[in-house]
């Protein structure tokens, strides 16, 4: 580090000399010292920096400056050569640059004035600078914080997510039916149908349908079956009397047949011929 | 890892997460531009065929389809991934429910009853659909002129209604109809579920 | 498999089919929908942390994002599955990366901050590269004349850099906290020629 406070600063060759840019095939390693820009280069160099803070960086770095102790003088000349070469041959200069030279001229204006030497007033609040370096120190953290996220593994780049391909069996996707459907149904045949002849369907009702359903899939295909048999114990009363009902609704419809030979004799069910 | 020789296990390795990382099939020969050509494909191949037997009995299986190797989730996981993306269910046609409801709430009844009740004729598909999802089913026929077909709602239903008997169904109530009392019966004393 | 209960070995069988399946990352909650809510949080969780375990040393690794659990491949694998696909995830210019790093450390913040912070305007295009890729958003507006608009990053960008919150985020470095030395320009690092 040089702290320096020299009111020159020798311009050192970097170390390593970073390629600025290609100028027809010839690597570019710098800025010439004596500021001579190709034209073919100015672009180039201009989207080389980022902006005023970039390329104040860009000559802090370059010539070994300390930040917490800018020279302004020098600094504000060079950037200012630079920005005035780059001026000459562009005139649409981002406002930014013209902007930063400002602010570094004033600053170095009041570097110069003789300091106001009050008790209370600390260094820190005195010094011009101040507001500049904690621009560039920002800056700083946050192209670091970039360089530091740019090398995090990215999705896409450094890794891939995985989605094996997923079977699909031809399911079809069958509706949903619930109770609350049928009954919306049913009323909707009431709206529309004006006849008033259907039945109320009861609980009771529906018990022997579903025994006149029962019987009748037990007599499919002809077989007969005595009457008695087609009650079951296990239910109950209720059951007794519902089977009883289903047989004399599945007659009344006519399909069923009883036939009995004589009386106290079998009866006999069997599907209506 | 360099472009130095592998361990058998080190390629298992880098095909199981190619694999895993491509959504298309792919073949041996594409597997092999990989590693630079520097396996023969029998290797290669022996290699998936262990990869393959590694995954066995998992929910993601490595197979062999016409463009090459590819994993693919196993069948049976299937109802479960379905939960992840819900399909919006299809829903049935006003015809199929109230036709449904008909024979439900007044079975046994043939197409016809049903086209009485409804007012409307009652289309094949109709009857087909329900008769695929195994919710009606012939039970016997009517003996009259043409013999109609009377269906009944089967077992099927009730447990896909989550119901346990028929009886379990609301009762309905037609616009000023003399409703049948069955005397013998009473609603309010008989325990619903005695009947089956 | 049924809905009956399931073994751990079982569950972890399905969440890794899940997972496998799954381009994006799932959460707890989600995979949990899959066992119809039969299972905490908890057990899903340790089950997850398993086989978090058991893929440990693969090709491909399950990882605990800001999204959910995802499976991704592991970065030393890239060379070798970019000769299968080359990669197409855009290198950003250092305008795009800086605007990112502004937003995701000093979040929310309008334009003009990051404006601020450059020393350079923001171009349009900045903002809409970053908005494109799922990784900033809106989020409100700054209530001064004018409105501007309030950025923040979102759970995606957190995901797609395998990070669970911000806090994962490396730490800014403190410069100026102490005087350091600016080392001279480094080549590598300094190369201006990112793309726009």
């Amino acid at each position: 580090m040089i702290a320096t406070s020299h009111p020159e600063i020798e311009f050192p060759e970097p170390a390593v000399a970073p390629a600025l840019a290609r100028v027809l095939g010839e690597p570019w390693l710098d800025l010439p010292q004596d500021l001579y820009i190709p034209p073919e280069a100015m672009e180039v160099l201009l989207d080389a920096f980022e902006g005023p803070l970039d390329l104040l960086w860009w000559l802090i770095r370059r010539n070994d400056i300390d930040i917490l102790d800018i020279p302004m003088a020098a600094l504000t000349r060079q950037y200012m050569d630079y920005v005035e070469t780059m001026r000459a041959r562009r005139l649409d200069l981002a406002a930014e640059y013209l902007v930063m030279a400002a602010m570094l001229l004033e600053i170095k204006s009041r570097s110069l004035l003789p300091r106001p030497v009050k008790a209370d007033t600390s260094d820190e609040a005195a010094d011009p600078r101040n507001e500049l370096v904690r621009r560039l120190l920002e800056y700083e953290r946050i192209r670091q914080g970039a360089r530091e996220l740019e090398a995090l593994p990215q999705n896409g780049r450094d890794f891939q997510t995985i989605s094996v391909w997923v079977e699909r069996m031809t399911m079809q996707h069958l509706p949903e039916v619930s109770v609350e459907d049928l009954r919306l149904a049913w009323e909707g045949i009431l709206k529309r149908t004006q006849r008033n002849r259907h039945h109320r369907i009861a609980r009771q009702e529906l018990s022997v349908r579903e025994h006149m359903s029962r019987i009748l899939k037990r007599l499919t295909g002809g077989a007969h079956a005595l009457f008695e048999d087609l009650f079951s114990a296990e239910g109950g009363r209720a059951e007794l009397v519902v089977t009883f009902l289903a047989i004399l609704e599945l007659a009344r419809e006519r399909l069923v047949e009883l036939t009995q030979v004589e009386p106290f004799a079998p009866i006999h069910v069997r599907l209506h011929v | 890892m360099s472009d130095a020789p592998m361990t058998p296990l080190e390629i298992k390795r880098l095909l199981e997460a190619a694999l895993l990382a491509s959504a298309e099939a792919l073949s041996v020969a594409r597997l092999r531009q990989m590693f630079g050509e520097a396996y023969g494909t029998d290797l290669l191949r022996r290699c998936l065929e262990e990869l393959q037997a590694d995954w066995r009995g998992r929910g993601v299986q490595l197979l062999q389809v016409a463009e090459g190797w590819r994993f693919q989730t196993a069948t049976e996981m299937q109802p479960w991934l379905e939960r992840l993306n819900p399909v919006t269910a299809p829903r049935y046609s006003r015809a199929v429910l109230e036709t449904l409801t008909i024979i439900a709430y007044r079975q046994p009844v043939t197409r016809g009853d049903v086209e009485e009740i409804r007012g409307v004729a009652v289309s094949t598909p109709v009857i087909r659909t329900l008769e695929e999802r195994g919710w009606i089913e012939v039970i016997g026929h009517r003996e009259v002129p043409g013999r109609p077909a009377l269906y009944a709602t089967t077992r099927r239903f009730l447990s896909d209604l989550g119901l346990r008997s028929l009886a379990e169904l609301p009762p309905l109530a037609a616009i000023g109809s003399t409703p049948i009392t069955l005397p013998l019966l009473d609603a309010e004393n008989e325990e619903p579920d005695a009947v089956h």
